[in-house]
């Protein structure tokens, strides 16, 4: 017995005697005597205070937020989380309960789903959202998996470079099993023309990315036409900040729209648990993955909520299913209800707007310092592309003595731009901050 | 008591949140990039406003800290309110996922241990903690198992063995990554049948994938039979760790034969399922499968430190960045918390209750297959002198209405009317004696009031619901207009 | 729904908590000193138990998170949830409170922000914030109103003037210090009636406390001649500062005239109130008093760092250690997000709540007196046409069926039948206009159909109580035996 | 409007016309004119990240247990919070209610209140509590108050030296006003028998604290009769985590039993808000001071919690009430019921132990020091005096630099005893901490 197991020595005898063995052993019989009861090699338990003592030290041995002023981004973003999301996340009633199978004992995360999909619908101008996948970069991969089950026999899905280079790994992975080809990201420094260049009459979708890996806003009104009038279909990977402000994915014609939903509330985490949002056009509603709640009533017709177009699932059409997907991350889409919920219309173009122009402020200042130029022949959001006078890792290892995190080392994914450094900024980057920033890099 | 949609509490001008002004000199919005819609339909609320609608709905929710939670398959077990604290430190939960490792030598040495105890504890020589969740576990599997057999230059492996009794999850991770998919039948003890086993075996196996126990509660008595047969014939073992609970210092998998398993943290290892995620589906194998994990692992230098490395013939990625890492800190403080010995008695108590249960039920709810079970028991809504339109739904619904969570139904789908029942280790003998007489008092009702289970449940926030209108005509997002017909339509 | 008593889950052997050993030599206990009873009647339980009993009883309270709260007297407005956030951090929820002064430099400088902040918003000289309710605030006022006129060799002042109209804890307060509570009439438009004032000043007045605006909801308008008439009796004014929602910076006690106020935070602050604490009652001064205040209080040195001190002719502690100081990080975090203009919102806001509540219902249920109020109204539980044995209590038990905390009802005691509301400036106009329309609804019913409010509530966890027996046979402790007698008693 | 004040630009003129009114301002004619509208002057208003930040910074000016190993208590102490306490602090039905006037919808807090005082009971095994007051001080002051009231006609109050001194100024404080004499604390080392030798015909109540403020277990069984059989009330302060072994004031024969309930699960605080517990004898139920919760039955007969007796408050009373308490610590109270209801038995018993096995572990290392000398004349709990080679101030100062927030400086309160310090063990000084501190005192 534990403190977490409520059966005492008293109980065992007695529930053994009307199971009608002698020993908790005699439960196991079916287990191979071989095998049974394996020693387990593990350090000794430790009682709860020695357990925070040491998980308080690991954590103090991380760089964090309350520490250390942030500009690193490249897929995972220091943007403000309201108190009052954790509250509501800490509510035994949501993060301890599964899945809502019995809809009338569980109304309170269907609403809350239903909800996350109508904010996501309203903040992308898409038609319909499921109710989460794992993250950006899978549902960016499951948007790959819908296209090929909605344009039948084509079997080539275009990517453009821009695209955050982890998610186009996973969609490798997440496709390699399946006779697709996968083209469009081999050139370092390709343009989304070069991408739509290679969309033809094998293709079933162009994924894009934008705002892109590198941090550059696209005007893609139209691109969902051109894609179209090919036969194919077009994925737009947006980022939901960004939508404060800028094009939705909707005005670029998207058929489907992916996003990370990370930055919506859920703060930093050392990259997850996070956020795959999924939306589409409400025509291709019984081909979208994961789980969708709807509305209904109740026999007393009380308006109630439920999970709906079951058949669409893997427990239902097993060995014909095109997803496995089982668990979404349901605690984390009722985290950006709450997020979206609180901020509101106006919250959201102020987050967008401080983002962008704080970003923007850093930029000229750092572009102004001599050595560095900021790559901005495009517009950009909140990151930035800064062309260094030394390699990345020694700035940053300089900027880590000053208590700074800088910006994302291209060197490996881009070479081609030489000592360059992807730098993030958002609505947490004080002015001050970014003053010393600028300051720590013109004393390097 | 009921919570109108969030959307009927905007209005223009709200807002709940308490934001910075820019500060700096600014710069011109590229206004040809601008979004045209004004975020039209968005809401507009005050913190107040989302508190209370969102405290509200969380009281229409069924919960483990409010009630038993018996789902079968699910091991809806306590979630200790240490690891909340836990994964809400500073340094887990405000670090960024690309700071350099030289600052995240915390949080790997967490992941390093964590590899090492799930290798430990399942017997496996290599762990990659990346899967979000059991079913990307699964997906893993089967794509490092195509792996290992093409880079043996062995690419005629597309069958994958799937017994009839198994998760959904199973035949549909085959079926994702290309390969077909062979069902196995089950025999009248609930084993795997080994003769077609046998006749099911070929050059086109790529493996088999068994839960073990199985969807049945029951432990494979043919276990390590099986894994001989498989290996034979040129395949690999997978296990779907959904029911480990079962086995903590009982069995050891990779000592079974298993070549490689996914653990569920959120079953297990009491990280809580969150309304149905996050999970998180790590796997363990044996070491010739180890070069295809998917990256990044942790591994400890010679002076000490930690570093991510990605294994060399790795699959890949299975999502960006490390796993769910929040996940993870709760998995590692459970472990650490319990010890060998704690871990084991968590399962002999889990097969304790579940047996429990299973005695006190059994003469009126017929055991799908009448031996010991392992920690679930799979029953029958079958009661004797019940009328035929009495089904384990009805039962099930009854369950609410005494306050109870009901049991998961209808699966495995081989047993007809199956009522699968897992009451975990965290409840008392109190509890499951309150269910037990519970479950007999709806037996009775079955018998002489039959309509009490049909009209169920009466006392939960809402009756039963009209399925067939969610999905006949389906309202997806908030729409005013949808509603209100919906709310006027007979 | 309903939840034992915690004591029905014992069972022998249970713990809860996951405790270190001693790990050191061991030094025997002196067994004389050792208590014999071996805790009997101590529950055993295990977390889950715990958490589960805890959650399921809290579903069973009404709270601002979940409902209209417009208990009047009380500004049960929103709790902000970043302050609970703040009041955790650990520098301020795991720090010693002897630690030096120099390891709390944070501590000491966020209260003597906070006592300058308390002391612009109300045009005081001087902070204590050591008085740990409203209350004590007006403990601590008397006290030092008394040591101020000792002080002067003023020693016949033993009188303390009390509106009728004032709250219970006034005249208690005045009680305490052994001083003779004398009460003065209010006039026909709810304010101290002057003559009745000037008749009863004299040079036994120590000093005269007073609320406003009163507990009519009221502004005095004659407060400038009321304070004017006080001192020059040789009085002190003091001002109960449970009603200072009604007017941040809309007017300064201390510019009025009063010389000592006290605080609720948990009211005009926002600190939660917890079920019926903690609270914390700062109080206020002039320069005058402030010689007397209770220390420890918190002053700036020279060179910028920040020290304890006590007033040289202080009355003494109020409590251990220096005031319920999570609630002060609490009221710092608050004034600190509002600043001047929000404060001023806030009690604008909180006025215009209260008229218009006012104004949609005082056709049905008649006004106090008939003024614009402040940010609460005193109504009156007389429908026209309801029988006579429709009371106050009756409309405010049917507003619990509709899902409305009531309003304070009978006090003042001077208003028969008083509802007294105070609906804050958290609440959305569309709140109001759902309690308006149900109160509206309600007095429908009271004409209609009296027996329903005679029987309500039949919504809530329980119907109403006998709270004749809980007094006359008293069960203040868990007793079994006494719970089974009660539960089968008729 | 804020985001806190869900009021709009449009709702407000809708509702003034309602009103009847044109402008905001026309809802203020009653206050005069000359006073209206002062301006404040406070510091610019703050963003929740601005805040969060700024509170941060102030936080970790302070030295807090997850970064020093404390030794201090005197009052207050570093004992173990259960992860669990928290999460059911957080729940917003909990901590955004008000005192439960509306039983019908208060049963959770009622039944909380209600649970607290029966665990209290089982804990001193006194016979009532009362819902809490305040704090330890508090409530030892108010049961002089009781007394008073309870022994009519005789105003004079007994305490001990040993009694914590703040404690003792609040009984000072509380009482001033009335005619009262407190004597029996003025001798600097006055013991025990010096105090009762003090009780005469004319003491209403003699107070003693065990464990006393230094630290040391008293026999005090016999006690209360000496007591009583002058005519006066015996009221024991004791130390909740103590009476998991200890004597409890029942066994002393107290009248009336006052506690600090800081230690049960409610942290430092750095002071408060902590917990006043109050416990008497069944025949005093009408003289006690505070809210109490009993049980009765609803219309239909079902069980259910009240606040009762409350004929004695002062809403009821008025002018003739002897206290004007009103808010009592009811989150506090909680706090502790949940705390005590996880330890249970077996918790508090192992609480004490571990707490007395290392104090005494480190009580015995520091008296083999050089230079140090713990007085032990008497057992003793969690506390104990070390006379020292230095003044305690110098080597607090030098503690500090390694992190160890050293014991209470007595040289104010107890002169007599020279160079003292007061050193408080709990089972949160681990056996390494306390190594690490002998360590420090010995390299002095």
């Amino acid at each position: 017995m534990t403190h977490y197991i409520p059966i005492t020595d008293a109980d065992r005898q007695e529930m053994l005697k009307a199971i009608g063995v002698e020993r908790i052993e005699d439960l196991f019989v079916d287990v191979p005597a071989s095998h049974r009861f394996p020693p387990l090699d593990l350090p000794p338990p430790l009682s709860e205070p020695e357990l925070m003592a040491e998980l308080n030290r690991l954590s103090e041995l991380n760089a964090h937020a309350r520490r250390y002023s942030i500009f690193l981004g490249a897929g995972a973003y220091n943007h403000f989380v309201p108190a009052a999301v954790d509250q509501i996340l800490r509510r035994g009633e949501f993060y301890t309960a599964y899945t809502p199978y019995q809809p009338e004992i569980s109304q309170g995360t269907l609403q809350a789903i239903f909800e996350y999909q109508s904010l996501i619908c309203a903040l992308t101008g898409m038609e319909i959202a499921n109710a989460s996948h794992y993250d950006g970069a899978t549902a960016l991969a499951e948007s790959a998996i819908m296209a090929l089950n909605v344009v039948r026999n084509r079997r080539k899905i275009v990517v453009a470079r821009s695209v955050n280079p982890q998610y186009r790994a996973v969609l490798r992975t997440y496709l390699q099993g399946l006779d697709v080809e996968i083209v469009g990201d081999e050139t370092p420094g390709s343009s989304l023309a070069d991408a739509l260049a290679l969309v033809d009459d094998q293709t079933a979708l162009l994924i894009v990315q934008n705002p892109d890996f590198l941090g550059r806003l696209h005007d893609l009104r139209g691109l969902g036409a051109q894609v179209q009038a090919r036969g194919a279909l077009l994925a737009v990977h947006f980022d939901p900040i960004a939508l404060g402000l800028f094009q939705t994915p909707a005005e670029a014609g998207a058929d489907i729209a992916t996003g990370e939903g990370q930055p919506l509330g859920l703060g930093l985490a050392f990259g997850g648990p996070y956020l795959g949002i999924f939306t589409t056009r409400q025509k291709y509603v019984h081909k979208i993955a994961g789980r969708i709640v709807g509305v209904t009533k109740d026999v007393d017709g009380r308006m109630a909520y439920v999970l709906t177009l079951r058949a669409r699932e893997q427990d239902i059409r097993r060995e014909r299913a095109t997803s496995n997907i089982c668990t979404n991350q349901g605690l984390m889409a009722l985290a950006s209800a709450v997020y979206l919920s609180l901020m509101g219309k106006r919250g959201m173009r102020m987050v967008a707007e401080v983002t962008y122009q704080r970003a923007h402020y850093a930029a000229k200042r750092i572009n102004a310092l001599p050595g560095y130029r900021v790559l901005a022949d495009q517009p950009f959001f909140r990151e930035f592309v800064v062309q260094c006078p030394r390699p990345v890792a020694e700035i940053n290892a300089a900027l880590r003595a000053q208590h700074i995190i800088g910006g994302y080392d291209l060197s490996a994914d881009e070479p081609q731009l030489g000592n360059a450094m992807l730098l993030a900024v958002t609505e947490m980057n004080t002015p001050a901050e970014i003053d010393r920033l600028v300051d720590a890099l013109a004393a390097l | 008591n009921e919570e109108p949609p969030i959307f009927t509490y905007s209005q223009p001008g709200k807002i709940g949140a308490n934001l910075p002004a820019a500060g700096v000199e600014t710069t011109p919005l590229p206004s040809e990039l601008l979004r045209q819609d004004d975020l039209a339909g968005f809401p507009e609320l005050t913190e107040p406003e989302v508190i209370r609608h969102f405290t509200r709905i969380s009281q229409r929710n069924y919960s483990i800290d409010t009630g038993f939670y018996p789902l079968g398959s699910c091991t809806m077990k306590y979630n200790p309110k240490l690891h909340e604290e836990a994964a809400r430190l500073p340094g887990f939960a405000a670090a960024h996922p690309l700071q350099d490792e030289e600052l995240s030598q915390g949080a790997l040495q967490l992941m390093y241990e964590l590899q090492s105890y799930l290798g430990e504890i399942s017997g496996f020589d290599a762990v990659s903690l990346q899967p979000a969740a059991g079913a990307q576990g699964e997906l893993t599997g089967i794509l490092v198992f195509r792996a290992y057999h093409h880079d043996r230059g062995d690419t005629q492996r597309t069958e994958v063995l799937v017994p009839d009794s198994a998760h959904g999850t199973n035949p549909a991770t085959a079926a994702m990554v290309g390969l077909k998919v062979i069902e196995l039948k089950s025999d009248a003890r609930g084993n795997v049948d080994l003769d077609d086993l046998k006749a099911k075996l070929s050059p086109r196996t790529a493996g088999m994938m068994l839960t073990n126990p199985n969807t049945l509660g029951l432990f494979e008595e043919h276990i390590v039979e099986i894994c001989r047969l498989v290996h034979e014939a040129g395949g690999l073992m997978y296990g779907d760790g959904a029911n480990f609970n079962a086995i903590l210092g009982i069995a050891k998998p990779g000592e079974l034969g298993f070549d490689f398993m996914h653990y569920n943290l959120h079953k297990t290892f009491t990280t809580p399922h969150g309304g149905g995620g996050p999970g998180s589906g790590a796997v363990g194998c044996t070491a010739a499968l180890a070069p295809y994990l998917p990256g990044p692992r942790v591994r400890r230098r010679d002076d000490g430190t930690y570093e991510f490395f990605t294994p060399e013939k790795s699959i890949g990625r299975m999502k960006a960045f490390h796993g769910n890492f929040g996940m993870l800190v709760r998995a590692w403080t459970y472990i650490r918390s319990m010890g060998a010995a704690g871990l084991r008695a968590v399962s002999e108590t889990a097969v304790l209750n579940a047996n429990y249960v299973r005695v006190m039920l059994k003469d009126i709810y017929p055991q799908a297959i009448d031996r010991i079970c392992m920690h679930e028991v799979v029953l029958r809504g079958l009661i004797a002198g019940a009328p035929k339109d009495v089904r384990t739904l009805d039962i099930a619904k009854r369950l609410i209405d005494y306050g109870f969570h009901p049991p998961t139904i209808y699966f495995p789908l081989i047993v007809p009317e199956a009522l699968m029942i897992e009451p975990t280790e965290t409840e008392s003998k109190q509890t499951l004696d309150r269910f037990i007489a519970t479950m007999r008092q709806i037996a009775g009702e079955a018998v002489e009031t039959p309509d009490v289970l049909h009209a169920a449940p009466t006392k939960a926030p809402v009756r039963r619901l009209d399925e067939v209108r969610a999905a006949r005509q389906p309202i997806l997002r908030y729409d005013a207009e949808a509603i209100s017909r919906l709310q006027t339509a007979s």
